[in-house]
């Protein structure tokens, strides 16, 4: 139960913690931590408008998100190993329902019939087209190594014992891939520039430009959520099993200054390298099932 | 099995006086009655046998059902009604002076695909098989002259395929000595092979599948809706007959999924780059078939290696798949039929803003599209999720040569899955959404509640076996105590199957909370698209079919076949500058035309004998006397 | 005596293969004809006289007097040209037709047993004069030559069923000639009304896939 | 008693016909003789044997003749013809002449007998194809009556050879050859003749070059009797002389030869179907590949003969069907290229589905017996370990199936504005041919 509660509260707030960061970096004062819990109750209020040629979809897609994202949630530990739901084999319906999600906003997107729109969603869905097999394979490396079967016990800090050296270096390796499905989901610097404000560049942000009061704040929050999910799923790969929850308090807050960090050393790719890039989570899941079929097999 | 079949035939008298309404009703009695057969078989009680005696070679053909027949034949008792009556009101629309003929063939060929079920005779299987070749070719056709190049292609590769067979099943005859089907017991690898590829051909499998993108985008659609949703199901039927009673050894089970694994990529790339409507539904059926393909390795890989977990889920996601598949492919196909009457294209760049205009079809093409790519609500999400289960339960297998192939099969399976939702989003955004972009697309309009009955009978079966899966859970039960497969861990799976559903209610749940939340509190206005500095968004400016797989099309072109041709300007004031770029099937313009056209030139070199003249003819008959009785004399 | 016949018989054979006149042919035939009645004659001593005394007369009234007569009577009246336009000049032909002699005769010699009946001779001669007929159809275009090649081919196959069925039934082999003798009739019934039709003497050769 | 029967009726209707002047009354003769046919042909049917002093060979053949007649005799009454009575006559009297040696072949035991009747009908067959006196038809029938008396000499030479054979007392009556004494070289020899001489009449490969010139020239009753029943006729020798060869041990050459001989026609018919314009030509073409596959079915063996009389059965119920339509389809169109006859379906809806339904049948799809025929055929082959020949007899077959229903649907498809109707005899005669076809493929008969 606790987890639900914390995912309630803190991916707004971690979110806020990136632009503070960047600006310290840069010698800025920047804006306060909280600025964004305070947007997502000043949007709920505000009033919408839409384009006249937009169907229900865009209407009631976000909603259909944001509560796709919040039960996929549910099943991912946060601070507790306890989760509110698991079963044999629930990670390919956290898989599916974020990429439900995710299909549902690109069909939001499309339905103002601009231009923009069809750019970004067709470069966000380019995208997933090559993380949902690289999520499936970490997963699969994961159980080949610790062999075992629900969500909650594959990511809880037991699977990962320091004192044996191969399952460290596929934890290592697997959070790294994490870690840059996390930059490109939530769409961060080097993959796309949620800063910029020139449509023809962006990504993630051009798929919501149409969306004004309750559902940009819905937007937002989701997107948030869906970072903290990646977020703490990199944490639990890293973080050894027999360690008490604060640690992984400190290192969640590490994760988000190192994307802040991140932002404000790299510039972004260019557009099709981009897409090279976004093949990486997928060889490296695949170089670790390799290794980890040659200790199988007993080579080393 | 009597009561149901006779009312079929019946209903070909209707058929021949035009009364297509009678037609609907009789075939709806005689599958009742059929389906009521099959499930007693599927449920109950044993096999249930008649015999039929023919002339000496073909000795005595027994006719019997067993449980997977069973199967797919409640499966087609209930898909074939609704197509007939979704044809009812779509031949209402188009008045063709082939309407008689039509219904006749179209009920020959319901008949024909109920027959293929029944027969366990090597012979009389073939007639039933070719048959049914024969009707729904006619079918296709539908007597218009644009139809004939795509049938004829349509027949000739069922006769190979039909050859393929009957090499085949003369092989086993002459190793068990009997025509019967319980011939198949051991059979030798050469005729299991050569009867695995004729069924290939029906099926739709990578390598001889070209004909399916062919003939459906021409049929009708109820046909197309018909054959793509259950006339491919008995290829596959026939492939699962020789499967279950055969052992594969473990390199020809992964041979088996490479295929499967290539046909699904085949088939996906050409989805991505489709701008025929129909023409994109074909090729997700080789996809889908695919799909069933991969879940049926995963069942055998795990039997092979004495894992009885994966073989029950792969065996049951494979099944629920091929029943789930004729469902939405189905609803695909009446849905895409009803845009055609309304807008009169196929096109997809032609079209958008339907959803608008035509708000039930839009909302149950939705339903379809979340369907097929397998998101959550949707019963394509419930086999599909089976399927990975298998795959994944391969890691604790004893040896590497168990992993390797499924390991294989789960990358492929994920990979296509994801390619699949992006292609369907892809033509649910530019059909129904964004702006008109052709007159015939502002023209559209809403169709008679008739047309879109059967698409609503079939989006609300596919709502119920999605959310509550366990329904269709319990069909598929007998299907795998026949294949002996362990029933616990079947239990358990039903055990998830609720868990999955009380899941779906609580984000049902969660979203009528937001829904009520904005309903009160938002205050809603609407105005022009927003357009970045400049004044109105017109239609020419969204992104069309190509443009919107621009980016991913850099990873999958160098797998396509692209034939393009472009008109550069050549001096500063061009008239013309053209870029086209076309996406034709690799194996039929890269293999079987060229083949074709090497054999009629090898042909017709032979075809200057015959010059007119006596006396060269008479030369002909002289030589070959001479050459016979040089033969006969010198060498005999 | 017998074997000097069909020697004779072979030399018209040679005989034929070099000329290149109608004129000639015609004579051949009718030669051919004589020497076939001369050899019928000889055979009835051995066996009852009635049947073959029938067929000797009816082989001298048609093969040597009635068709000769009628294909002479057509080429006058169709004012045919007069040479044989063969398609193989005369040397080829001679060296064809003793390519011929040699494969009959080698297939005459292969023969293991020999009844009483049949003599080598006999039967190379009439397999060469099959061939022989058969070659003359071949080797020329004009409509009236074919004709010719036929009946010399009749000729031989007429001289093999003396030699083989000498004690063939009696009404097969009369219905044997009656049925020659009533399909070259046809034959030169459908000349006349082809040469009506068409003006040159070619066999026509329009029926073709162009 | 009825073999007198047989043959004095036409001979009185013969002499009948030259004193009648009207063209109805004529086609009454030819329907009464066609029924007095086909009535002796069941009542010899019925009690086996004692009637007409048939073999089962002879009866199967008289049976398929009485029938393709009956409906040939159906199907004039329908036909307008327009030639003068002169013609009309002649050529009445020569088609009962015509049946009349076809009769005579079937009944006949004596080679000699069955050489005589085969030489009448080529003869008659000739006359009957020059009836439409086209400077083309006339062409035809000359090269048909040239090319098949040269091929029954060589018949009549392989006769003599087989007396040859004989070494004691010669007969030629089938049945009472004694087989020990026949030399095996002469046999050979004497087959070989046999076999080339008959095969030209059948139409096997290198001999067919008449087949497509006469049956595309022929009226259109003409040519589904010379393609139906003709080809039959002259099978019947050699399956005769066959029996010998089987019984004198050397079953295997005869077997190959018909293998060489089937194999060489199916691949012309594959080679022409695509060339011809013709559709007409097309049908020769098939007729050949048909009769190349009955001698498959021979040189196969085995299973394949009861196949292999099921194919003659099936084919030449079918192809008289599909004569017969192809006359309905120069009655509408006169014109005989199939690339300018589109839209049949809506011109004369009946020929068309006619037409599309014979050609479904001819290359053996499942209502018609070729199917059965063709899957034993197969099965024969591959006993016999040829997979190769399985092969190319496949593949050959699917171009030629392509090749038939491309014209098939080519002609049919399309719209065009013109209807024309034809008198119901001209549709009832190839529907109740084909109809016997199917039923034929459905309930396969027991066949010797």
């Amino acid at each position: 139960m606790i987890n639900a509660i914390f995912i309630i509260v803190f991916p707004l707030l971690f979110v806020g913690l990136i632009p503070k960061v960047k600006a310290i970096m840069v010698g800025r004062k920047g804006k306060p931590v909280l600025q964004n819990l305070r947007d997502f109750f000043k949007l709920l209020r505000k009033s919408e408008i839409y384009s006249d040629q937009a169907t229900p979809i865009s209407r009631y897609a976000p909603l259909l998100a944001l509560s796709a994202t919040f039960v996929a949630a549910l099943f991912i530990p946060f601070v507790s190993d306890k989760t509110l739901f698991s079963f044999h084999g629930d990670y390919i319906l956290i898989i599916y329902l974020l990429s439900l999600a995710k299909g549902v906003m690109a069909l939001a997107a499309m339905d103002s019939g601009s231009s923009f729109q069809g750019m970004g969603t067709s470069r966000e869905l380019s995208f997933t087209a090559f993380l949902e097999p690289a999520f499936f394979l970490i997963v699969a490396a994961i159980i080949f190594s610790s062999g075992a079967g629900s969500c909650s016990e594959i990511f809880a800090r037991q699977c990962f014992g320091y004192f044996d050296v191969w399952n460290s270096f596929a934890g290592l390796a697997l959070a790294i891939a994490l870690f840059i499905m996390l930059l490109v989901e939530s769409s961060r610097v080097p993959f796309d520039d949620p800063a910029t404000h020139l449509e023809l560049t962006m990504i993630h942000e051009v798929m919501i430009l149409d969306f004004s009061g309750f559902n940009l704040g819905i937007i937002h929050y989701t997107a948030a959520l869906k970072m903290f999910i990646y977020a703490s799923l990199v944490s639990h790969l890293i973080l050894p099993s027999t360690v008490a929850f604060w640690w992984y308090l400190v290192l969640m807050i590490a994760i988000y200054i190192s994307i802040a960090v991140l932002e404000s050393l790299m510039a972004r790719f260019r557009m099709n390298r981009n897409l090279e890039l976004v093949l990486l989570p997928l060889c490296i899941a695949l170089l670790t099932l390799a290794v980890l079929m040659a200790k199988f097999l007993g080579a080393w | 099995m009597s009561i149901g079949i006779i009312v079929l035939f019946i209903a070909l008298i209707p058929a021949l006086w035009k009364r297509s309404g009678y037609f609907v009703i009789l075939w709806l009695l005689g599958s009742a009655f059929l389906a009521y057969e099959y499930m007693e078989v599927m449920f109950s009680r044993a096999i249930q046998d008649y015999i039929l005696t023919m002339p000496m070679p073909i000795g005595d053909v027994s006719i019997a059902l067993n449980k997977l027949s069973a199967f797919f034949g409640v499966m087609f008792s209930l898909g074939l009604p609704l197509g007939m009556l979704y044809g009812h009101y779509y031949l209402k629309e188009h008045q063709s002076p082939a309407l008689r003929s039509h219904l006749f063939w179209l009920g020959i060929m319901g008949l024909s695909m109920h027959g293929v079920l029944w027969i366990r005779h090597s012979v009389v299987f073939l007639m039933v098989w070719e048959l049914m070749s024969l009707s729904s070719f006619f079918c296709i056709l539908f007597s218009k002259r644009e139809n004939m190049e795509a049938g004829l292609n349509y027949l000739i590769t069922m006769q190979i395929g039909a050859a393929f067979l009957l090499a085949g099943f003369g092989l086993v005859y002459l190793q068990s000595g009997t025509f019967d089907f319980s011939g198949f017991e051991q059979m030798k690898p050469l005729p299991m092979y050569l009867i695995l590829i004729g069924f290939a051909f029906k099926a739709g499998i990578f390598p001889v599948a070209s004909w399916l993108p062919q003939a459906h985008p021409v049929a009708p659609s109820h046909v197309s809706g018909i054959m793509s949703s259950m006339l491919i199901k008995t290829g596959f039927y026939g492939i699962l007959l020789v499967l279950s009673l055969n052992r594969l050894s473990l390199s020809e089970i992964a041979a088996l999924s490479f295929v499967f694994t290539i046909s699904a990529f085949w088939a996906v790339s050409h989805l991505l780059n489709e701008r025929n409507l129909k023409r994109a539904l074909a090729y997700s059926s080789v996809e889908n078939i695919a799909i069933t393909g991969m879940g049926i390795c995963a069942g055998l890989l795990g039997m092979h290696a004495h894992l009885p977990a994966m073989a029950v889920f792969g065996f049951t996601g494979a099944f629920l798949h091929i029943f789930f598949h004729s469902i939405f492919k189905a609803q695909l196909f009446y849905g895409s039929g009803n845009i055609l009457q309304a807008t009169g294209t196929l096109d997809i760049d032609e079209m958008g803003a339907l959803a608008k205009r035509m708000p039930y079809t839009a909302a149950m093409f939705l339903i379809g599209i979340f369907a097929i790519s397998a998101l959550p609500f949707s019963n394509g999400f419930f086999s599909e999720f089976t399927i990975y289960r298998s795959a994944i339960e391969a890691f604790d297998a004893a040896s590497v040569a168990h992993i390797l192939p499924s390991l294989m099969l789960l990358g492929a399976l994920a990979f296509i899955g994801a390619l699949a939702m992006i292609a369907f989003i892809r033509i649910y955004a530019l059909v129904f959404q964004g702006a008109p972009r052709s007159t015939k697309a502002e023209q559209a309009s809403e169709l008679k509640p008739g047309n879109r009955l059967s698409v609503l009978f079939l989006s609300l079966a596919i709502l119920i076996t999605g959310i509550v899966p366990g329904i269709a859970l319990r069909f598929v039960k007998p299907l795998l105590r026949w294949f002996d497969l362990d029933m616990q861990i079947f239990a358990g799976l039903q055990q998830q199957a609720l868990q999955i559903s009380s899941i779906y209610l609580i984000v049902i749940a969660l979203f009528a909370l937001f829904y009520v939340i904005r309903k009160l509190c938002v205050r809603e206005k609407t105005g022009a698209t927003w357009a970045c500095a400049y004044p109105r968004v017109s239609p020419k400016m969204q992104s069309s079919s190509i443009t919107y797989i621009q980016p991913l099309a850099y990873f999958l072109k160098p797998f396509m076949y692209k034939k393009s041709t472009h008109v550069m300007a050549e001096h500063p004031f061009p008239q013309k500058v053209e870029y086209l770029e076309d996406h034709p099937d690799a194996i039929w313009t890269l293999v079987v035309r060229p083949v074709s056209r090497i054999i009629s030139k090898f042909l017709l070199f032979f075809a200057r004998i015959h010059n007119g003249k006596t006396n060269s003819y008479i030369a002909w008959a002289l030589g070959f006397l001479v050459i016979l009785l040089v033969w006969v004399v010198g060498f005999r | 005596m017998m074997e000097f016949l069909v020697v004779v018989f072979g030399l018209s054979l040679l005989w034929a293969s070099v000329t290149n006149m109608l004129g000639t042919i015609i004579k051949i035939l009718v030669f051919q004809g004589v020497i076939l009645f001369a050899i019928t004659l000889l055979k009835t001593t051995q066996l009852n006289w009635i049947s073959f005394s029938f067929i000797a007369l009816e082989t001298l009234i048609f093969k040597a007097i009635l068709i000769p007569w009628f294909i002479d009577d057509t080429i006058k009246h169709n004012r045919i040209r007069r040479e044989v336009e063969a398609s193989v000049s005369n040397f080829f032909s001679l060296a064809l037709m003793s390519l011929i002699f040699v494969l009959s005769f080698a297939l005459s010699a292969s023969a293991p047993v020999w009844t009483a009946e049949v003599s080598p001779l006999e039967f190379g001669i009439a397999f060469a004069t099959i061939l022989k007929g058969i070659f003359i159809i071949i080797a020329n275009k004009k409509l009236i030559t074919h004709l010719m090649g036929y009946l010399i081919m009749e000729n031989g196959i007429f001289l093999l069923s003396l030699s083989a069925g000498s004690h063939l039934p009696y009404i097969v082999s009369l219905g044997v000639s009656l049925d020659l003798m009533l399909s070259v009739l046809i034959a030169v019934l459908f000349i006349k009304r082809i040469r009506s039709t068409f003006d040159d003497a070619e066999s026509p050769h329009s029926l073709k896939e162009e | 008693m009825s073999a007198i029967l047989l043959f004095a009726y036409p001979v009185l209707a013969i002499l009948f016909c030259l004193f009648i002047t009207s063209r109805r009354r004529m086609d009454l003769l030819i329907v009464l003789h066609a029924l007095l046919h086909s009535g002796l042909g069941i009542h010899a049917f019925v009690n086996r044997g004692s009637l007409l002093s048939m073999d089962d060979l002879g009866l199967f053949i008289y049976l398929i003749l009485s029938v393709l007649y009956s409906a040939i005799a159906f199907y004039r009454l329908g036909s307008q013809d327009s030639s003068a009575i002169k013609d009309y006559r002649i050529h009445t009297m020569f088609l009962m002449i015509f049946v009349m040696a076809m009769d005579g072949a079937t009944i006949a035991k004596d080679l000699g007998l069955i050489w005589i009747f085969v030489e009448a009908t080529t003869i008659s067959s000739a006359m009957l194809i020059s009836y439409s006196n086209r400077k083309s038809s006339l062409e035809a029938a000359w090269k048909y009556l040239f090319i098949c008396s040269v091929g029954i000499a060589l018949a009549f030479a392989g006769i003599l050879l087989l007396v040859i054979a004989q070494a004691g007392e010669a007969t030629l009556l089938i049945s009472r050859i004694d087989v020990s004494k026949l030399s095996p070289f002469w046999l050979k020899i004497s087959f070989v003749f046999i076999l080339i001489g008959f095969g030209t009449k059948i139409g096997l490969a290198p001999l067919h070059f008449w087949l497509p010139d006469a049956h595309s020239e022929a009226p259109a009753p003409i040519s589904a009797l010379l393609s139906g029943a003709l080809l039959n006729i002259a099978l019947i020798p050699i399956l005769r002389v066959d029996k010998l060869m089987q019984q004198s041990g050397m079953a295997a050459l005869a077997k190959e030869l018909y293998l060489l001989m089937g194999f060489i026609s199916v691949f012309i018919a594959a080679v022409f179907v695509l060339k011809t314009k013709d559709y007409k030509r097309l049908l020769a073409y098939s007729s050949v590949e048909n009769m190349g596959l009955i001698m498959i079915a021979f040189g196969a063996g085995g299973m394949a003969h009861y196949a292999a009389y099921l194919h003659i059965l099936g084919h030449s119920l079918i192809k008289a069907a599909f004569f017969l339509t192809a006359g309905n389809a120069l009655l509408i169109y006169q014109d005989k290229n199939h690339e300018n006859i589109r839209g049949m379906l809506s011109t004369n809806k009946t020929s068309a589905w006619l037409w599309l339904l014979s050609s479904v049948m001819i290359i053996g799809l499942p209502p018609s017996p070729l199917f059965t025929s063709k899957f034993l055929i197969a099965t024969a082959l591959l006993s016999n370990g040829s997979y190769l020949l399985f092969g190319l007899l496949m593949l050959l077959l699917a171009i030629i199936s392509w090749g038939i229903i491309r014209i098939g649907l080519s002609m049919c498809l399309g719209e065009s504005e013109r209807k024309k109707s034809l008198s119901m005899w001209v549709y009832l005669a190839p529907a109740g041919l084909l109809l016997i076809a199917a039923m034929i493929g459905i309930f396969l008969p027991i066949l010797d």
